[in-house]
């Protein structure tokens, strides 16, 4: 049976061994009658290899790939470059099926690992201190969220903007639910920037809660923000982009105080969204509040520089219910891919890859800014992302034609919007200016061929809508 | 040899990776962007070649056990063979560059696959509802928790404690307290299993949800099953059942059936992971009926295709949001993904009898090595167990001063990673044993062969166990009183 | 630079060291002015990573694959399936970018394996010893013949069949042009079958080379022939299928005196020809003449089992003119792959496997023997390979209508017969009775409706001649 | 830790690979073949599970040194890095599984990428006509040497001699033989470089090639090339220029440039390999216009398209078929295509600027070594070398014992792949270091730091040595003269 090792003889050595008739009697023995499955799970019979091999590969040729499609989404996920270095690397056995470390002496590629990853996010964010991974970008904003709250006993208030990524919101506020403190969003200015929000914070507030460049491609005035949110004794969190820092500054030098990103851009595949890689960076001070895994440098009984996890006082197998987080996995296949990705990035690697996005962007917006029918929302300058509205308002059919067209060429912002599908309620809702838009991202990838053929699709497309 | 980290391997103007020539027109940040934006220069990454960074990556991946290369009787963690088509398949470009925000219209391979692994989740479970949102399993308790909690506020109710096993996983009642839920333990009798008295006594009309494990941490199924399962839901109380011991009763018994409400699986441990060096996993949950609609979502659904041209297009699959009621997402797009779609290929592989045939070779293994192991470790809980044992080191440290932790170490020289120690906490000088269905019998022998003269060597080898592992016993105490958690170049460390 | 790692620093260092001014000044005191490169290499201009990939991308996917397309192709090259086991092991960086084991106390990864798949290999032929592989199936046919006349010096004469692949034959009569050898080809029975073979064996003969499944598919009287050859004096060598010993006899089993194979079918993939794997064994008292490399076990200074080396006084680099052959590589990786699959496949899955080929084979003459237009060639059943006869001539026509379908459906033979293109001279061509027609493979990867495709486009196809 | 063989870990009834159930009636093989032609049982195979191989295989890996793990300066074989897109790339399905009796029309990516690579080789040589046929260096050689004879059997001459230097690789003569030809040896003059006056001395009107590699096995290019040139061609004979040293001379000079008429490449030395354990590689050929009709075929070649609808399009590609003087086939098919696409990706990679980096780079690092070695080990010929050095242990022969295995065997131990020693045949204890260009400076340093402690250690440790590795110093002589060649299940082998 497909990986089972035993045979005949062996099952029944093992079995006189146990002192038992058939593995039926152990079992019987102690899983009662009546709560045993009478009958064979109802699943799809045993298929070989060769068999589910060619299944799976017509099935996996159904979807519309970032291979088989050019692909303009992004919206947390980015079709960056990814190294072959990277996959030679994480595809090593002894990386991918291996567990947390808790044998040092036997764990110390991974542990060695996780301390150059935490190394290399303190690098590119300018903050102390970072753990080994959370679980994706979306949840990691609540981490920071949960424990500037705890940092803040008595603080109840968190405040976000409306141009924050809408599935972030819509996890805090199911964690928020449950436990005592209040979500304020504020709204964003025309243009799509959040500064409104330095005038929500009061001495109520816990932190405050911001993601640079925004959900709509805005910058946002990072360090004014963190400045008020620091005099009225809040805290800052800032959702950024990994491959942003080859250019912007980082969180760290902005008065930022946890700074958290989706880490797929840095050598992860899209994957459907996942397993994705959360970044969590945050000042010194904070650390015993940090959730997850950490990594540190120690010595072994001969002085031997090694590595080993710590500070595991904060963690629920020791604390319990005491914990400052549940969390007991992390993402270390995805950081090992992350730390490989950095490692052969370097830092002009990072800053080339901002200047690609940058000018392609750039060149996008021009390119669709030759036809009438679209209109360029926000004043901002882009890294790599920005909103388009459709003037005919047939945002659906658009994009729909594009893919028949081989392009993916954007999100669709309606159903993100107020009454749309995905805003069940206000404070997961894109400000409605959004309405009749879409987003685009515009990677290092992206060649001028493919923008001129994304425009000249977008261009050419049928109104179904008139203005 | 030195082990030196990529910081100390750096030297300024040393490059891999490049991009070429920009094929629109260069546009310079600065005259883009406001200066106060820009970073005065690039973050202080190391500088290296490629072949740096493989040879770098590739030494630091041989200090590692794995499943690949050791037994890895970790118990608890049921670190089985991780099949290696399973790795091919995932890797294929249509389940791989999927991009998270496409539209469900090309997406119709995936989302069968989706809709088809809920099925299989429901019907291993016995339990309808399935959300595959969760990322881990720690994430999937926390998420039916708050499916519970949500479920008593529409009630009205104000059910706010949790119980939890004292021989429960940590997590339970920490993901409880961040559901904001109040804990009680519930003690273990002598048996290891749920002491009915304590449990009676602590459920009362504040009781929202007991977390039971089951089979439990000691690798006992526990025979009270129906009366737990009475006792809890006459009390108004839901039972949640942790997942992470599924590889024992596959085909067995069902969660649904002896009386779980809600639960979560480790699908990185049950079916076949892997595990990623601690991550990542995959969390998905199963509830009720009446608990569906409380699930986050999206959930994959279908409808029969009326312009079907064949069988490969006789359904159109959706992603359909989750209700108003829904407590909204635990995280970021549809779930890991990547996980799933692993799981998925290895429940098609075994199919349901082979998926039983797992868990009788697990549970066989694990009586077999039991029946070896208690001739010269004590085992307090018996001599049969499901898939896993614990047995106690509290004599050998009396009489040898042994403690599990010395085993655990010396057991590595042997080439064997080692049981989990010290877990679970009902058991002094615990060491817990899962050795999976995907082991030899020469594999198993030669472990317990190697335990056994363990217990035979003297006390200043052992104790200063490993001696063939490239370090030996890291001082954990000074790392986490002095912590020193990221390489600094003004600190001048040295490789050594 | 690519992969290269010295900076700025390095360099002036290193040539401070050397005592040289710059490299110019180390290489031109050297490389005399007259015959230096006065300008820069005419090549195309150095690509990045990304554009590269993407590039190649594009290459890849105008070529027609066993992926993209359904394959029936075989004539020395099958599209079996391979495990994703296999290419996990070879894809490890400690096989393939290692070299040749000099070094036994750094290879005994590479020296075990290569001993290992030398017992396979005497596992799967019966015969008493193999070396750890040749370049390919067709140019170890040759080996075998240089080492059939080296040790039966006196003989010259080497007999062959019409029916051994043409390409085969192509380069044993290019290497026999050069030296003392008489080649003879047979001309094959009206059935494709080489038992003519027996009467041209004389005293003269150093050796007879069959195929069996031979090119065209049918089985051969190799234990008569055997017979025969060793009754003159004679070695015997076999060209043999791996897949076929699933269920054909052994080799060494028949009396073959000489084993090769192409071991292409053993997991490796089709490449467009290669790299591939030349699987050589014979009796082991011809093992001193045996070409190529040969690993043996032995014991360490500490009386370890261990792996070396061995039997290299036989090899040029120590015998130099004198070695068995001028061979000193050899296809390790490939043998891995070949040593991992049959680690796989055990004795049951072989079986199993020659089992599917054969009842698919046989389904898929059946579904053809549904139209008027084809004949199938030859009496004798098939393991996976069979002749078709297009009545109506137009066997090119034929496959290009079947390949615009999707269909790989098979290898057109009239360039193989007599005064085709791939028949330069008489020794090499097949018989002219395969004329109009074309050789068909089916494996155990092809699925019944894969086969009923295959039918229906060849059947559906039209007819540019007539009968 | 044991060993054992595959055929050690196999249990009857174990199995790993299995298909699925026959989707087409299932036939009887004894029903449809005469039973004499039926195998009794299936072959003596061992039977494994899939978990058993993973675990085997990738154990055994960890016994290897390589490019990825370890410095690996083995001259003569230029073991650079070898990149990872290569592989990526190589491995396309487009490229991968493509068979080799296909049609043109359905291989134009392909013909085109061999057709431009074609056009590198020639340009990087100087020498027009190319066959890619060749499956390995020595390979190339005959095949190089069958295109001279088959040359001067159509110019009806009875030169029939070759001539090889005393510093040459044994292939060569080798090969010479295997081609037909007699063998006669050049002297190497004290400089290490061509004896010019033994050369003189050799040439007469029976010779057909002078084989020639330059730079030589010494590293040293020889300056005397351009009267060897003239001699060898108004002797009425060919110059052969063995390809192995081209990491030496990429862009800087091309050996059609100097002389040669023949040359071989070794891609998986000189363009990135990988070298795969000793193999695949490949030996595409070069050869001056007036021989390109005797090449191996066949060979690319390209027409306009009439149709084309744009850039992708703009030439249709061709095989060709050889000539009717071509020499016909040297191996099956068109060669080895998956190492030809490695060595295509990596010439575009670097382009014609890049290459020449390449080989300065690679000649830097031989220098700088050398300055170091020099301090301390005799180098008989000169501080300069291009892309290796042949050093001499001699002297610490006859003062310490210490033999040229000796310091190859100790190396072992810090971690370092030994040079190559006794080769070239021609320095006494011989010690060949080659670098290449993808070791950084530090890496360098601590190999030179290794050597030099090496020749200041004791004897007895020196001997003994490797003492890190699992086995040390395995006897040879036993293995040749008493060769065990198979496992044999009778012979009641045991690990140990």
């Amino acid at each position: 049976m497909s990986y089972l090792f035993h045979t005949e003889d062996d099952r029944r050595e093992m079995l006189k061994s146990i002192g038992a008739e058939s593995i039926d009697e152990i079992i019987n023995a102690q899983v009662p009658e009546e709560v045993r499955l009478k009958r064979a799970l109802d699943l799809p019979p045993a298929c070989d290899e060769l068999t589910l091999t060619a299944e799976m590969t017509r099935l996996a040729a159904r979807n519309a790939s970032a291979d088989s499609h050019v692909c303009f989404l992004g919206g947390g996920a980015y079709d960056h470059f990814i190294p072959a270095a990277v996959d030679e690397i994480a595809s090593r056995g002894e990386y991918y099926t291996s567990y947390t470390p808790y044998q040092a002496e036997v764990s110390q590629g991974n542990l060695q690992v996780m301390f150059e990853y935490e190394t290399l996010v303190t690098q590119l964010t300018g903050l102390g201190v970072s753990n080994a991974s959370l679980y994706d970008g979306g949840s990691a904003a609540t981490e920071a969220v949960l424990m500037s709250l705890a940092m803040q006993k008595g603080r109840k208030k968190v405040i976000t903007s409306d141009v924050v990524h809408p599935q972030y919101r819509d996890i805090l506020v199911a964690y928020l639910e449950n436990i005592d403190a209040e979500l304020v969003v504020v709204p964003s200015d025309e243009n799509g920037h959040s500064k409104p929000i330095m005038d929500a914070v009061d001495d109520q507030t816990a932190c405050v809660l911001i993601q640079h460049p925004n959900f709509v491609g805005q910058l946002e005035s990072v360090a004014e923000i963190a400045a008020a949110a620091k005099q009225s004794g809040a805290l800052t969190i800032q959702v950024f982009d990994p491959v942003s820092l080859g250019r912007l500054k980082r969180p760290g030098d902005m008065g930022v105080d946890i700074a958290i990103a989706e880490g797929q851009s840095l050598g992860n595949p899209l994957a459907y969204g996942g397993p994705y890689l959360g970044i969590m960076a945050c000042r010194e001070e904070l650390v015993r509040r940090l959730p997850g895994r950490i990594a540190g440098q120690t010595t072994d009984r001969r002085g031997k520089r090694c590595w080993v996890l710590t500070l595991q006082t904060r963690e629920q197998h020791i604390r319990r219910e005491k914990a400052t987080s549940n969390i007991c996995s992390n993402q270390t296949l995805l950081a090992l891919r992350a730390t490989v990705h950095l490692s052969l990035m370097g830092p002009k690697g990072l800053q080339e890859t901002a200047d690609h996005c940058i000018a392609k962007t750039a060149y996008a917006k021009e390119v669709l800014a030759q036809s009438d029918r679209f209109e360029i929302v926000g004043d901002g300058p882009s890294l790599k992302e920005f909103v388009v509205r459709d003037q005919a308002a047939d945002v659906a059919g658009l994009l729909a034609h594009a893919r028949a067209h081989g392009v993916l060429a954007g999100i669709d912002l309606n159903p993100m919007c107020p009454g749309g599908s995905e805003a069940s309620q206000a404070s997961i809702a894109l400000p409605s200016r959004y309405e009749n838009c879409f987003l685009v991202a515009v990677t290092e990838k992206r060649s001028r061929a493919e923008i001129d053929r994304w425009g000249k699709v977008l261009c050419e497309a049928p109104a179904m809508a008139t203005v | 040899q030195a082990t030196q980290l990529l910081f100390e391997l750096s030297r300024e103007g040393r490059r891999a990776h490049r991009l070429g020539d920009l094929d629109v027109p260069a546009v310079d940040a600065s005259d883009l962007f406001d200066s106060s934006e820009l970073a005065e220069s690039a973050p202080p990454l190391p500088e290296l070649a490629e072949g740096d960074v493989i040879r770098h990556f590739v030494g630091l991946s041989t200090l590692n056990m794995s499943v690949d290369t050791h037994f890895y009787p970790l118990g608890s963690c049921t670190m089985k063979y991780n099949p290696k088509r399973n790795e091919r398949i995932a890797s294929l470009p249509g389940f791989l560059n999927v991009h998270p925000m496409q539209d469900e219209s090309g997406l119709q391979g995936l989302l069968q696959l989706l809709y088809e692994l809920q099925g299989m989740f429901a019907e291993i479970s016995g339990l309808p509802g399935v959300s595959m949102q969760p990322a881990a399993g720690a994430h999937g308790e926390l998420t039916a928790l708050f499916v519970a909690a949500a479920y008593f506020r529409e009630q009205g109710s104000d059910r706010n404690v949790v119980l939890t096993a004292d021989s429960a996983h940590g997590t339970n009642p920490a993901s409880a307290q961040m559901a904001g839920f109040k804990t009680k333990t519930v003690k273990s009798n002598c048996d290891g299993l749920v002491d009915l008295e304590d449990l009676k006594a602590k459920l009362d009309d504040k009781t929202a949800v007991f977390m039971l494990t089951n089979p439990n941490t000691l690798g006992l199924f526990d025979r009270q099953i129906a009366e737990i399962n009475r006792l809890v839901h006459e009390a108004g109380a839901l039972i949640y059942l942790d997942g992470a011991n599924m590889n024992a009763i596959l085909g067995i018994t069902r969660p649904g059936d002896f009386g779980a409400d809600l639960m979560h699986y480790n699908p990185h441990k049950t079916f076949s992971g892997p595990h990623g060096g601690g991550g990542p996993g995959a969390g998905p949950i199963c509830v009720r009926d009446f608990l569906t609609k409380y699930l986050p979502g999206p959930i994959v659904t279908r409808t029969e295709n009326d312009n079907a041209t064949g069988d490969e297009d006789r359904y159109m699959y959706h992603l359909t949001r989750p209700s108003e009621d829904s407590i909204g997402r635990v995280r970021s797009f549809f779930g890991n993904v990547g996980v799933l779609v692993r799981a998925y290929i290895y429940l098609r592989t075994y199919g349901g009898d082979g998926l039983r045939h797992v868990s009788e070779d697990a549970v066989l293994g694990a009586n077999y090595l039991l029946s070896k192991v208690k001739h010269f470790l004590d085992v307090p809980h018996g001599d049969r167990c499901m898939h896993e044992f614990v047995a106690s080191a509290t004599r050998l440290k009396k009489e040898k001063k042994l403690s599990a932790m010395d085993i655990a170490k010396r057991i590595l020289d042997y080439g064997f990673h080692a049981p989990t120690v010290y877990f679970p906490l009902v058991v002094d000088e615990a060491v817990m044993v899962e050795p999976t269905e995907t082991e030899s019998k020469q594999t198993l022998d030669a472990f317990v062969e190697a335990l056994f003269r363990i217990t035979e060597e003297g006390e200043e080898l052992i104790h200063e166990a490993p001696h063939s592992t490239r370090i030996s016993r890291p001082d954990d105490v000074t790392a986490a009183r002095r912590p020193i958690l990221k390489w600094s170049d003004a600190a001048g460390e040295s490789a050594s």
